[in-house]
């Protein structure tokens, strides 16, 4: 589904999503979007699936649900062999040339496209080739008309009708696949929570564009029912999921500068701050907004202090301001939690696409040597476990702890099965709450029992190097134990921190192909294993835990592999995890599958690469994606 | 017991150069912490990096000596996590006003109870005496190779238009009056910020003792009222702006502005989630006694139930 | 030479270092110090040759010159059999236990070690122990005394007078190393350009001193003439030398925030800015101190791209706030020279003390990718030529250069010959003045011509990725293509930038151990080489830029190698050199010795590690220094 | 050739939302150019990040798209470097007040010859909605949960306290007098700062052009004089000071305040180092024809005397 930003497409990817959950389907949904707040190209990719949930996404796609001629231009050659596309029949005359969004490269390739097909560049003239060429079905609604209806029916402006547009688009949908009324009942009235006029209105026109799509080309796609068999499921992007984490990891405090794509999370977490259950209070939830990120990462430092869980959620920009304050924190022993959701970058880059690029950043950042954690999530689910994970840690050994995301994760909306809470404990690590010759950086082991601010103890903190109270010392003894104190805690994390929370292999034992990769790359991987031919078995590496990186059990696993068959899969372009590995282990991995434009990789266009690293090529790079 | 001044000394050796005016500011929150006999272990002095970024050490009472420019942005982390904690700041003049200034505005914005005292010297102590952002320009200080070519900032003028309530300057060699403006600055509610004329003996030889003994003079001795009356706000506050304006010829001392009416910002989180004003944040409970968390799975249902979907059966 | 801070023992070691390069010694000279301005304990360590220039300092020493007790109860085993003391006479009764700047940890390794000796914590106690069981010849002079004759002489009070104390440790140097009084002279006249009163007064306190030394002990220490044979001499720190260097370089703007030890170089800049020589001017250089380090390198990068040779100089917690600017820099091309002091870390660290623990940091820091120089230096004038280096690559390349040095280099002040100004060139890479349809990312080749803002052109810039023009631009094929050519210049660079600029090897070519190295460990390992027994060939091999990395030629060179004779010698905890190394080439590195106190690396005991490490030693921590 | 506003356009699509604020201060930049027929390849336009920051690209001239609240440190380095230049910033309120109010404050203090355009839409426009720093405590703009729980600045009274020699406020729908502001800003010799009343229709259902149609009124209507005469440069301060504390129930617009009397820094630099006005930075010469650097070998030696040492003969 596409159409301009702030259309209301956001809204209809999770009218629909909730309706596909409440039948129990599974799903995963993409959100492509500009840097803009009103007016560029924005489309919601979904996979929905009856019998699994779909861990990635993949092209073609079998629908396109145009809302505007520009989305028809961008995406057409995303359409199925015979696929179906929904588009407003009012913009048929339409030419790619007056769309003035349309940006300079994509109207040149429609240019070069055009006139080699031979097309006039009209919708008129496109939808009638994919019909001749591509078979594709076409599904030309009027828009215009159906908005009238709307306003005429509930007697409403002409204007205001139109913010219901892109329920034509979840109409059509629910036309094409059968989706019930009763869901779609259920998700609006889940999505505007009592508001019933909203829920009317809406309503109304998916039946009756539901209903006209129905009449005249039948239900397409008919979704055969779930097999899946969860009995409830969640909903929730990625954004959304890491919020309930950390209020179930115990969260206190929450800092933050906004920041695309990491500010939704403080946005649902401000929505807890009273954490109130059927007017019963769990506590409550400080969400504040500062002056910038210094600010932000500082303030979670003084509330870690304090004695309260605390972390800051932000993306590159905002974390290369944080670097300075990083150091103090691993300096000081002070545990703090980075919510770090990746993006386009260098610099501003690409503030609404997604990149796995920062994480050589994230190992290294800020001046000296000091233990961190950096851990990456690759579906919604860790996610959830590795957030409260990040926030044990970080009192545990008293570190900063990086939870490196991205922005593919943030923003896709996924279903998952509830998290399982029997598995997850809350870990505080030593603490002292009273002490009369209290020493809060004692060296006689590398972590020291911690006190809060305001305990019956007196402490003192700097990043300055320190003696055991916390003050100043120069000495070059006391210097070297403190510093080997520290550093110490790298070994300890490295042999207390179980293997299955730093690194996955998936697929069978006995694998000729082995891809290796991080975060969001999880999904399009784990898919590829099922869908390779026969006859090349394929692995997965799933790396976590980047720091402490567990080095020793990565470097047995590349020996039982061909070198030539060890691929890496990555967002970005230098194939930072690999980096890692020969850095840890020497084992160069020579092949790799690297995507950088700002959209994720698809399932498709991963087997096709997977078959050229297997022809011996050493390095593709992937592209697809508008 | 009864803790005197002397009960706030720590063991560590004092390493300003002999004759600099943080002694003064020392001894005046020694004794005015022994004034309002502040209990060590609920006191939180933070401090910025600079010669003045040392002061926590040498008190005995939680000390946080952070990065510089920072330690404004680490006291509201600790001061909003625990209201109940006493929070003072201490800073230098580049420290707070020249690499962190906006986080030096940002507190008078959200009026949080922290109390900041500026160590006011003109210059950049501890890197050898560069120009701060107190030196006016044109002024050649010993250290400078040409003379300095910015305008100086007015640190009340400033604290005034950034919204603190409670805005003073002190004279580091005056100790007792200084001590009473400290006192004030702690018994206030709200943002505070004292702005402390410190001679640098080995880097600012315009600004030394002799230059203030002749300029400074005492607000009170005028009968100078800095107490905000009720819906006066305004007035006051130009008023006090008015004054900061006098000259380098005459120096004010004494306190500026006081506004109580204003609300904190941890009343503000107060009043919005009550359980933060009912239970302190570090206090508060987040895992029963088996370490499992305090939202378990049917609380977790009922949180979130906006994200839960029940999959409608057969 | 020892004694508290701010005392003047600064002018004493440079009084000194004149001198002796009029005699036409080489010297290094290491100053040590407390982040403190004035009471806290500092010295000079200094090395005097007079047949070459030495690269390294080392112990133990001949002659400890103590200006107070502290200075004798922290360096009394820094001396040399036989070796000689100079201290106070007045401070015989002196207590360690009462001096209160002594650090807890010193005072606690006294107290143990006085009472295994059964020394009573007195300096005369001290002192007798010395000589009986060291042999060290006690020089106790009467500082007051003399200060008092001054005073009486000059008709000064005598806290005035005091002020000239640290020329007793001059006076006494003179005296034990038969230093001319016309080598004083010449010295004096040009530390106090013109101040004769200052030359006077201090003149007689040497004279005095030295005539009384030679007197009742002899000239212990008789220099031999020079056989160095140089007409003329640098005598220069580290920061001193690259400000000349970026002066030669055609430097124009220098924007900084006081840190040490990277504030000095902008302070002996701000001297120059008028760039006049005999009345004429030779251009302006302008020298700006910023609100802080984001505002330092943002208006570099911003004067750049109004094209003018810019940088910025800093220290650790000053670049991790650069960080983000830095990334800026990247994307939109522009060049831009940090010259990167490290010192000792994480956070404020040691800030007074030397560290090589940001290396990883700077190849790394800012989110995403683009590419970058890391050029490093090991002696001053290497940082000479390679300051002038960092302007060029960053105009040619069009990228951000980042000059890593360390506090070492930057307070040594050494002697060296004159830098050999015909081997220097300015390059500015491609410019274009004037162009109606100006494309300033055109995409034709990597590196695009680059025009000034305010010539004939118009151009946009952008931290967003962007298009030919520099408009935001989100399409992926330009993205792809884009982030393609800012890449390929390091692939550029790498084939374009000579290997001699890049690494060097010192040693005979069949050696037998490798020591591995950058920055200030190159003066200790190339006398490390010459100093061991001679059955053990040793060479070292000195890495200069980290990126691009010569993986190549490094990679080939190991491969000569026994692995088990391969060291890194480094300033840090984790080898990080050696990471980079296994991160380009897969050959890890498996031994090290590392120091990580603050105080630099000593020949002699680079020496004993590298016997412990030919013994099978795998990790050898140097402590050694006060 | 004489230019017309049109000549100043780009073909870059706009993409603010429609009916922005941003439209209103875009046409008057493009008049103010006209007006001033500036020459594009000698006039630069800085922004940081934001929907305000897309302006340079919808403007021919030289735009240099910065980041997120630091456009005014990289305007210093242009300008400083080429003094010849004129250099406008755009910024946000989030950008500008907000994380960038450290390089806003500074920016008074040196008189650079800059002039900032603050985009007041009191929302964190790009990033959907947040509160900036001139949203009014209390306030509950559409796209906010829960009402504004920090106090807001007065954009006006700081930059008057900072050292703006030229502080004024336009209104974004008023854009032939917004076009006046910009013009005498761009005339005026030193940094100038323009608070532009900016209406969000997206996210700020609050401050809406309704809003500001019953409030705005202009200075000069009142018979303002915003001119400081020489030697009363305190006085005119305060008078601005205190018209700029006037309540939001009537908001002034024009020019609040300038002063011609101020050196710029620019200035000073050349007073210090008279060749930095004379020839550009970027116009001086570094090197001959060769390549090699015009600090030859015998340059060097006299230019670092100090430096190098004769060694004795013999
Ligand atoms: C990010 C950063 N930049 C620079 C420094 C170096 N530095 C240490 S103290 C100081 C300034 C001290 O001046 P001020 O804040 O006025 O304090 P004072 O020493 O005068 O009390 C600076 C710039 C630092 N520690 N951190
Ligand atoms: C360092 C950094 N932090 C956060 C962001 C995200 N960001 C983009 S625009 C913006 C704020 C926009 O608000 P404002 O400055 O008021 O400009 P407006 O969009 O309202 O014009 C923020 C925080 C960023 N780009 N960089
Ligand atoms: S340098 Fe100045 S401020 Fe710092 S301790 Fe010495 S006198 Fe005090
Ligand atoms: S979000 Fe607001 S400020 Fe941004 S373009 Fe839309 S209306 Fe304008
Ligand atoms: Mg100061
Ligand atoms: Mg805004």
């Amino acid at each position: 589904m596409g159409g301009p930003q702030g259309s209301g497409l956001e809204s209809s990817a999770q009218i629909l999503s909730k309706a596909l959950a409440y039948l129990g389907y599974g799903l995963i949904s993409d959100r492509e979007y500009f840097s803009n707040i009103k007016g560029r190209h924005s489309y919601t990719h979904m996979r929905i699936s009856s019998n699994n949930i779909p861990l990635a996404l993949t092209y073609p796609v079998q629908v396109l649900c145009a809302m505007d001629a520009e989305t028809v231009f961008t995406h057409f050659q995303d359409l199925d062999e015979k696929g179906s596309i929904v588009y407003d029949i009012s913009t048929l005359q339409t030419k790619y040339t007056v769309i003035p969004s349309i940006e300079p490269r994509l109207r040149e390739r429609l240019r070069v496209l055009f006139s080699e097909l031979g097309l006039d560049g009209t919708i008129s003239s496109l939808t009638r080739y994919l019909k001749a060429v591509k078979k594709v079905r076409l599904i030309g609604l009027d828009y215009q008309n159906i908005i009238s209806e709307v306003s005429k029916k509930f007697e409403i402006l002409p204007s205001q009708a139109t913010r219901y547009l892109s329920s034509i688009a979840v109409g059509s949908i629910v036309g094409l696949t059968g989706i019930g009324s009763d869901a779609i009942k259920y998700s609006l009235e889940s999505r505007f929570q009592g508001n019933q006029t909203l829920v009317e209105h809406n309503n109304h026109i998916i039946e009756l564009v539901s209903k006209n799509v129905r009449e005249d080309y039948g239900t397409l796609y008919e979704l055969s029912p779930s097999s899946i068999g969860l009995e409830k499921m969640l909903v929730a992007s990625g954004n959304d999921i890491i919020a309930m984490a950390k209020i179930v990891g115990g969260l206190r405090f929450q800092s933050y500068y906004p920041i695309t794509p990491a500010a939704d999370e403080s946005f649902t977490l401000e929505g807890f701050e009273r954490l109130e259950v059927e007017g019963e209070s769990l506590g409550s939830l400080i969400v504040t907004q500062t002056e910038d990120e210094i600010a932000a990462i500082a303030s979670a430092i003084g509330a870690s202090l304090a004695g309260v869980r605390s972390s800051t959620s932000t993306s590159g920009p905002g974390f290369s301001l944080m670097v300075e304050a990083l150091g103090y924190a691993g300096q000081v022993e002070a545990p703090v939690v980075i919510t770090y959701y990746q993006r386009g970058a260098p610099s501003t880059g690409q503030p609404t696409r997604g990149a796995q690029s920062d994480l050589l950043f994230t190992l290294y950042a800020s001046h000296g040597e000091f233990p961190r954690i950096v851990l990456s999530s690759g579906d919604h689910l860790e996610a959830f476990y590795d957030t409260i994970l990040a926030l044990n840690l970080a009192e545990k050994y008293q570190v900063p702890v990086i939870h490196l995301l991205d922005k593919f994760l943030a923003n896709c909306i996924a279903t998952s099965p509830l998290p399982d809470l029997s598995k997850v404990k809350v870990e505080r690590g030593k603490l002292v709450f009273e002490m009369p010759e209290y020493k809060r950086f004692n060296l006689s082991h590398p972590i020291s029992s911690r006190a809060f601010l305001g305990s019956n103890t007196i402490q003192w903190v700097a990043g300055d190097e320190h003696d055991e109270l916390g003050h100043i010392d120069e000495d070059p003894v006391n210097r070297k134990e403190m510093y080997e104190k520290r550093m110490k805690k790298l070994e300890i994390m490295d042999s207390e921190i179980p293997l299955e929370y730093r690194v996955s292999y998936y697929g069978p034992e006995e694998a000729k192909l082995l891809m290796i990769g991080w975060g969001f790359t999880k999904g399009a991987a784990l898919e590829a294993i099922g869908r390779m031919r026969e006859n090349i078995k394929c692995a997965y590496l799933h790396l976590k835990m980047f720091s402490p990186f567990p080095a020793e059990y990565v470097k047995s696993l590349l020996e039982n592999f061909d070198p030539k068959n060890i691929v890496a899969v990555e967002h970005n372009y230098l194939a930072q995890a690999s980096k890692i590995i020969a850095q840890h282990t020497g084992v160069k991995v020579e092949k790799s599958i690297l995507k950088y434009t700002g959209r994720p990789i698809y399932v498709d266009e991963l087997l096709k690469a997977l078959e050229r690293v297997l022809g011996g090529e050493r390095r593709v790079v992937l592209e697809y994606g508008a | 017991m009864v803790r005197s001044p002397n009960d706030y000394r720590t063991d560590v050796w004092v390493d300003w150069c002999p004759g600099c005016g943080n002694y003064g500011i020392l001894a005046a929150l020694y004794k005015a912490f022994a004034e309002l006999q502040l209990d060590p272990t609920n006191t939180v002095i933070v401090s910025g990096i600079g010669c003045s970024g040392k002061t926590p050490h040498f008190v005995k009472a939680n000390g946080v000596h952070t990065l510089h420019g920072r330690a404004i942005a680490f006291a509201t982390g600790i001061k909003v996590a625990n209201p109940n904690l006493t929070v003072i700041v201490h800073g230098g003049d580049g420290d707070l006003l020249g690499i962190g200034l906006g986080h030096f505005i940002a507190l008078g914005r959200k009026n949080v109870d922290i109390k900041v005292m500026l160590h006011d010297n003109r210059v950049y102590g501890l890197t050898k005496g560069q120009a701060s952002p107190t030196l006016s320009k044109g002024l050649k200080t010993k250290s400078l190779p040409q003379a300095n070519i910015i305008n100086s900032l007015n640190p009340i003028a400033l604290a005034l238009v950034s919204g603190y309530t409670f805005v003073a300057r002190g004279y580091s060699m005056l100790s007792e009056h200084l001590k009473n403006l400290i006192v004030a600055a702690i018994k206030h509610k709200g943002s505070a910020f004292i702005d402390i004329l410190q001679p640098c003996i080995t880097y600012n030889n315009i600004h030394t003792p002799e230059y203030y003994r002749k300029r400074v003079y005492m607000l009170e001795d005028e009968g100078w009222d800095p107490n905000v009356r009720e819906g006066e706000a305004q007035n006051t506050l130009l008023k006090a702006i008015q004054k900061s304006l006098e000259s380098d010829e005459r120096i004010p001392i004494g306190i500026f502005y006081r506004n109580q009416y204003n609300q904190t910002l941890e009343e503000a989180y107060g009043q919005r989630t009550p359980s933060y004003s009912k239970t302190l944040l570090p206090w508060q409970k987040i895992c029963k006694e088996d370490g499992s968390p305090i939202v378990d799975e049917k609380l977790f249902q009922k949180l979130f139930k906006e994200y839960i979907v029940k999959v409608k059966k057969g």
